[in-house]
């Protein structure tokens, strides 16, 4: 099973390499999809269907679209130039950032306490278990997270909506 | 050794043949194989029943000339006009356009057919027909069906042709605004049920009343409701007649397909009909009783023959809808969908868990369930339509003096 | 209702699906291949030249090359060469030939105006349509061999109007004989009076046999 | 009331290039495109799928016809009128044939003024159940309004093919009356068909005229304002879908249709549905026109025994016939100067009159309702370039 | 609606400077023409339009008309006395005079709101070579609008004023007017061997001897075969 797991391991970090790499800002974009679909293929592995597959309904289906339509809309698809070396303070500002939030991320994985034998897979939870478990204890969750996507949505609306005269009266 | 179980039969036979280490393997093999041949001569011949079916709407024969290689004579009523269509599309030169992006132009027809195939496998074809039992199989199914969006703009994107751009703008609206009614209407379906998984959602549709009624969920009025939006949404989401909008041949030629030719156009050609065929079938499994025969006495049948024959008379339905209805305009499309589909499929909703709420009711109360239910959705039915079509009537006209 | 603008529609071509399996006027196609073509009796097709019998085609052409369908011709695609020399026609009188007959069907919109304006019938509309050559120029310019038909051909596929056109000239040439042999009657008549002394006239049965 | 109340200015044109809303696209439709109805080319600058300007581009099918009438005779330029618009040859052939009777006053026997009438209004029918099967299919039907209506347009264009020897090119007039007398079989045949085209009509209407889809797609697209319509010189359907009442059969009372007695359909909104509407009623009454012509069709000659066939000169002079054939006014304008060729030999043609306002109509409107938009002005290019 | 002479009389009313002249049509149609000078066309041409008695709001077609110079023999029957006395001999006096070309523009008005018949404008150019230019009357009815880029593109008058004035069916970079009588056929056709009459002519200068084919269709379609 664990060669399963290199190979998942492996595709979801060259995607995501791919992804910074790429001059074509639409291939990065797609590759960032495949880097999702990568995740959602690690929790295949892992045994836990139900979120593999809301993954991939969320990630590849829907927020792949947003980050298209974002490179669309600012017209930056078109351009493959480089960005140049501006000026040294940039360069260091870059690395000293990128230093950083490495430095956070390598900590926390470090610091959570993991035990490296592989444990035993867990029973497969069925879907009506996970349901029980998201309207019992995680009810206030599931709403809070629900009310604000709906409020997401009317923003995006609202903002997207050109003040369009409504369609010509037949 | 009755017909219901012969092709489990025939797979335990050959999955015997093999060291107990590769029996899982083959054992899935052996069900890809299976369900690539019958729906691929399933998409072969719903090409030609399409293309007969639509010529005996328009009063002409359809194509009838295309018998075997060497006995001319015999014409069989064009039955092997797929196979000649195959042929052709191999053999044509597959042109990619300087300007293309190549990469993407080659990934979207391997995308959209991947993805599309995916959904045939949570699909239960008979009593123990069903290639993988999964506890979530509904979500698969939506998961895979969300990356045609992905693959339509990779074509229209990769083209680099200005009808294509054009395409891909509108599929991805339409896409997307389908996308909505077609997992509300779902959801009351898995709410009844009280599972996603696609065998048990069946099973929960067994029984007859006096042997005759079966207790398919079409036949109540929330199920009604929720098949007519599914229609509509599956027929929006296989980008078929009355919203053909991408590949709308009479304005943008053919949409995100313009720069696609040889086997790469035949490819998306398949996709459109495995995802066709797949949203039909879920259909068949969520609303018409999947595998399961409509009285007592015809159990004998063979249930994954239940289970075609209904698919097959959807795909028909859909010919004829394509035969006969006019393509609606993508700001229509879109205000279709969000004004009138979504507010119907959440009171549909709300209609079902009002039905899962009073099992009770027996007797003359189930009349008045029954009266409640209905009014709970066709009063809002013409509410919205009448809204929906405001200003638009046959008109009658005046003669000059 | 909302949806029932549609249903209507769906009904109409439901019928129509059913009418096409036992309504022949619901079933249009015609098999062209297998079936033959029906061809009403006035269809026309490029022009061809009416000769009175098949056995000696350029003898027996009813064309007199008068050359009045050239000129008429729209798109000009008629071209005639006189002959030096006369030859007798059907009614005996010596008339010219066309030694060079061609049209190119290539600008040919078959409008029969040269069929109207043949003072002679020599020029008639076919049913040829499956037209095919090799070579888009000499290929379908037709010289006087290829357009010459026979009459028995002309009245196959125009038997109304073959009809006519042959009592027509039936009757022309029998007024045609009629003049002739009252002229020759009246010739022969003529110089025996003027000179009866002289040695007996040429033999009527001779001057009758000049047609 | 400005000439052009919105050339310059679409209800939503905005600055070529706009930073939020990205640059314009500009598309050209056609000459070979599906929809155009024949080799004529829309260049369609679009803001997103809205139209913002559309310019018509003609010529593509241009074969200088009038050069050539002006080199050969007035009998030889008959058989070209076929090819102007082919879809109604026999009433440009009638319309042909009237400017030059006009222009040497030759008189026409009363049988073939009945035989125009009744060709005229068949060719009516074959062009209307014509266009109409084509703007069903721009909007998006795969071919099954269409195959309906080219059923019954078959069957006129057999009666044609019997009668004249060619289905479309006819070439069945002549200066003082027609070519050949239709046989009784072939007018009971007529006779037959006209009496059912009306079944065909209502089954027609049944399916299409009340389906929702085609109220919502085609009431309120491409509105035109009667005043710009009567500036423009629209004629025909087009115009009268505004709601103008002028119908040249009634206005000029050519040939014998004031014997007739029909009624001219008038719309009120001047969109897409109401022009669809207008040739379906018009149908109708051209029905009823040819049950009337039929009845008492006089027996006589079809030809005036004093027409002259070859050698045709008419005296110095101008004349300019006109008559509504099915898309509008079609006029011959001719100049003779006493030679049998005209000096000058000039057809109106009503398909490319009836475009001036396309770009009007379509301003604001999407891709799709431009090409049944087009659609439903009914243009043939054949006319349109002449 | 009034004859053509009342509406002269009532445009030289209202339009004193004006030169309005009764054009006679010989033919058998007799529809009659006004000629108006171009100076004051456009204003007169929104008089007709817009006079409540006239209202021809329809210009239904315009047409453009090539005349070339001409020479014109006119004779004259003149008796001349003869010096002997005898009886006067009549002779025929003939004089040749040029008659100045010009291109011309012909407008068919009618009334749609009063229904009734043509009003026919003629339009004359100074003459066909540099004075080409008339006064477009699109502003005033928008269905010359294409049929004055019809006239401007085939015959080469610049109608001035007009909103848009580009060739309408030859591409633009086509330089003569086709329609005019004097135009000369480009010699770039296609060669199409029917070998006869003028055609035939033209082809022989395009084609060295060697490619010609042999005189005499006959030879030559015979070697082809019969077609079927």
């Amino acid at each position: 099973m664990t060669l399963a797991l290199l190979l998942i391991g492996f595709l979801l970090l060259a995607a995501a390499g791919a992804a910074m790499l790429s001059r074509n800002l639409i291939h990065s974009a797609l590759l960032l999809t495949g880097a999702w679909a990568g995740i959602a293929g690690f929790y295949l592995w892992a045994g836990a269907e139900f979120v593999a597959f809301a993954q991939v309904l969320v990630y590849v289906g829907a927020v792949s679209m947003i980050v298209l339509f974002a490179v669309l809309l600012t017209r930056q698809g078109a351009t493959t130039a480089p960005v140049e070396f501006d000026s040294f303070r940039r360069a260091a500002a870059g690395i000293i950032t990128a230093g950083g939030v490495m430095g956070v991320l390598f900590g926390a994985i470090l610091g959570t306490p993991m035990d490296v034998t592989s444990a035993p897979p867990p029973a497969s939870i069925t879907v009506r278990q996970i349901g029980a478990q998201l309207m019992g204890p995680h009810a206030a969750a599931l709403l809070i997270v629900g009310v604000l996507l709906t409020v997401a949505l009317l923003g995006a609306i609202v903002i997207a909506a050109v003040d369009k005269p409504d369609d010509p009266a037949p | 050794m009755n017909l219901e179980t012969l092709p489990l039969q025939v797979r335990d036979w050959i999955v015997g043949r093999f060291p107990d280490a590769l029996q899982w393997l083959v054992h899935h093999l052996l069900s890809i194989t299976a369900i690539l041949t019958v729906f691929g001569l399933f998409f072969a011949f719903t090409t030609i029943a399409e293309r007969k079916l639509l010529a005996r709407l328009q009063n002409r024969l359809g194509p009838n000339r295309s018998g075997l290689p060497w006995f001319r004579s015999l014409k069989l009523w064009g039955l092997t006009q797929p196979f000649a269509d195959a042929i052709k599309a191999i053999t044509k030169e597959d042109v990619v356009p300087a300007a293309a992006d190549k990469v993407l132009h080659f990934l979207a027809p391997v995308v959209i057919v991947a993805f599309s195939l995916l959904g045939f496998a949570v699909l239960p074809f008979g009593r123990h027909l069903i290639p993988v039992e999964l506890d979530a199989a509904i979500l698969y199914f939506f998961a895979a069906g969300t990356a045609t969006e992905l693959a339509i703009f990779m074509a229209g994107w990769g083209s680099r042709n200005k009808y294509s751009l054009l395409a891909a703008m509108r599929a991805l609206a339409q896409l997307i605004s389908y996308e909505l009614p077609l997992i509300l209407s779902v959801v009351p379906v898995v709410m009844i049920v009280g599972t996603l998984s696609t065998q048990e959602m069946v099973l929960a549709q067994g029984g007859w009343t006096w042997g005759v009624l079966p207790h398919w969920h079409v036949f109540t009025p929330w199920g009604f409701a929720g098949f007519l939006i599914f229609l509509v949404a599956a027929l929006a989401e296989s980008n078929r007649s009355p919203f053909d909008l991408p590949e709308a041949e009479s304005e943008i030629i053919a949409g995100h397909l313009t720069e696609y030719s040889g086997f790469k156009y035949a490819l998306f050609f398949m996709a459109e009909y495995f995802g066709l065929t797949a949203l039909s079938g879920l259909g068949v499994t969520l609303f018409l009783g999947g595998w399961q025969a409509p009285c007592a006495f015809l159990e004998f049948i063979p249930s994954w023959l239940w289970f075609m024959g209904k698919l097959a008379s959807m795909i028909v339905f859909f010919i004829w809808i394509r035969g006969t209805l006019l393509r609606l305009r993508i700001d229509q499309l879109t205000r279709l969908s969000w004004k009138f589909l979504v507010p119907l499929a959440l009171l549909n909703l709300g209609n079902a868990a009002f039905w899962a709420l009073t099992p009770g009711w027996t007797g003359p109360l189930a009349l008045a369930r029954w009266a409640v239910s209905a009014a709970i959705i066709i009063v809002p039915f013409f509410l919205l339509g009448r809204r929906l079509s405001a200003g638009y009537a046959p008109r009658t006209y005046r003669y000059a003096a | 209702m909302l949806g029932s603008g549609i249903l209507k529609g769906l009904g109409v071509t439901a019928k129509n699906f059913v009418g096409s399996y036992h309504d022949p006027a619901r079933m249009v196609t015609e098999e062209y291949p297998d079936t033959p073509a029906r061809l009403p009796e006035a269809y026309r097709n490029f022009p061809f030249l009416v000769t009175e019998n098949a056995t000696d085609p350029m003898g027996t052409l009813r064309c007199v090359a008068c050359q009045i369908c050239e000129k008429e011709c729209p798109p000009q695609c008629i071209y005639i060469e006189k002959s030096k020399d006369k030859k007798p026609d059907a009614t005996g009188k010596p008339q010219l030939y066309p030694a060079v007959f061609a049209i190119d069907t290539a600008v040919c919109m078959s409008c029969q105006i040269c069929v109207e304006v043949c003072p002679f019938d020599a020029i008639k509309m076919d049913h040829v349509f499956a037209v095919a050559a090799t070579n888009r120029f000499e290929g379908l310019l037709l010289n006087r061999e290829q357009l010459a038909k026979p009459n028995s051909y002309f009245q196959q596929i125009r038997p109304a109007e073959a009809g006519e056109v042959d009592t027509r000239l039936a009757a022309e040439r029998s007024a045609a004989e009629e003049k002739a042999r009252a002229a020759a009657a009246a010739k022969a008549a003529a110089p025996k009076p003027a000179a009866p002394a002289a040695t007996p006239a040429p033999k009527p049965a001779e001057g009758g046999a000049t047609p | 009331m400005s000439l052009f109340p919105n050339m310059a200015v679409g209800p939503t044109v905005r600055a070529v290039h706009d930073e939020f809303h990205g640059d314009l696209l500009e598309v050209s439709m056609g000459p070979q495109h599906p929809s155009t109805h024949g080799v004529f080319r829309m260049v369609v600058t679009l803001d997103g799928e809205q139209i913002v300007k559309l310019k018509p581009v003609f010529g593509y099918l241009h074969r200088n016809h009038e050069k050539i009438a002006e080199s050969t005779s007035y009998l030889g330029s008959m058989p070209y009128t076929d090819r102007l618009d082919y879809l109604c040859s026999m009433s440009t052939n009638w319309a042909y044939a009237l400017a030059v009777e006009k222009l040497s006053g030759q008189a026409v026997p009363d049988r073939a003024q009945y035989l125009r009438i009744v060709m005229a209004e068949l060719t009516r029918l074959v062009n209307h159940s014509c266009l109409v099967g084509f703007l069903f299919n721009d909007l998006g039907t795969s071919f099954t309004p269409l195959l309906y209506a080219f059923r019954e347009r078959e069957k006129i264009l057999d009666l044609f093919e019997s009668l004249s020897g060619s289905r479309m090119m006819c070439n069945y007039q002549r200066f003082g009356g027609c070519r050949v007398d239709p046989s009784p079989e072939w007018l009971a045949a007529a006779q037959a068909l006209v009496d059912n085209f009306p079944r065909f009509l209502d089954e027609y209407e049944t399916m299409l005229t009340g389906n929702e889809i085609m109220l919502a797609r085609t009431q309120g697209v491409g509105r035109l304002d009667p005043a710009h319509a009567v500036n423009a010189g629209l004629t025909g359907p087009v115009l009268r879908a505004c709601g103008v009442d002028y119908d040249l059969r009634k206005v000029d009372g050519y040939g014998f249709y004031p014997r007739f007695d029909f009624r001219v359909p008038l719309g009120a909104h001047g969109d897409t549905y109401d022009r669809y509407m207008m040739r379906i009623l018009e149908m109708r009454e051209s029905v009823k026109i040819l049950q009337q012509a039929f009845r008492d069709l006089p027996a006589g000659p079809v030809m005036d025994p004093k027409a002259k066939l070859r050698g045709f000169r008419p005296k110095a002079g101008e004349a300019y016939g006109r008559l509504e054939g099915p898309k509008g006014e079609l006029g011959f304008y001719l100049i003779s100067d006493g030679s049998p060729n005209p000096w000058r030999y000039r057809v109106r043609p009503p398909s490319l009159i009836n475009l001036t306002l396309l770009e009007e109509m379509c301003l604001g409107h999407t891709v799709a309702d431009a090409v049944v938009i087009l659609g439903s002005i009914d243009i043939v290019l054949g006319e349109v370039d002449r | 609606m009034e004859s053509l002479e009342q509406i002269r009389d009532r445009l030289l009313a209202r339009f004193p400077a004006a030169k309005v002249e009764l054009v006679v049509n010989p033919g058998t149609a007799a529809e009659h023409a006004l000629l108006l000078d171009a100076a004051h066309a456009r204003d007169i041409a929104l008089f007709l339009r817009d006079d409540p008695a006239l209202r021809l709001d329809y210009c239904s077609n315009v047409t453009g008309v090539d005349w070339p110079e001409r020479e014109i023999v006119d004779t004259v029957k003149k008796s001349v006395p003869d010096p002997a006395g005898g009886p006067a001999k009549v002779v025929e006096e003939k004089s040749k005079r040029i008659q100045p070309g010009c291109l011309e523009a012909v407008y068919h008005l009618y009334s749609m709101a009063l229904k009734h018949g043509p009003v026919i404008l003629r339009l004359r150019t100074g003459n066909r070579t540099d004075q080409v230019t008339l006064p477009s009357l699109t502003p005033v009815w928008r269905a010359a609008d294409f049929q004055e880029r019809e006239i401007f593109d085939l015959y080469g008058i610049v109608f001035s004023g007009h909103p848009d004035l580009r060739r309408i069916l030859m591409w633009d970079e086509f330089k003569d007017h086709p329609m005019r009588k004097d135009y000369v056929a480009p010699d770039d056709f296609e060669w199409e061997p029917t070998p006869h009459g003028e055609v035939h002519e033209r082809a022989k200068a395009h084609y060295p001897p060697a490619v010609q084919p042999p005189d005499g269709p006959s030879v030559a379609s015979a070697k082809e075969g019969p077609a079927p």
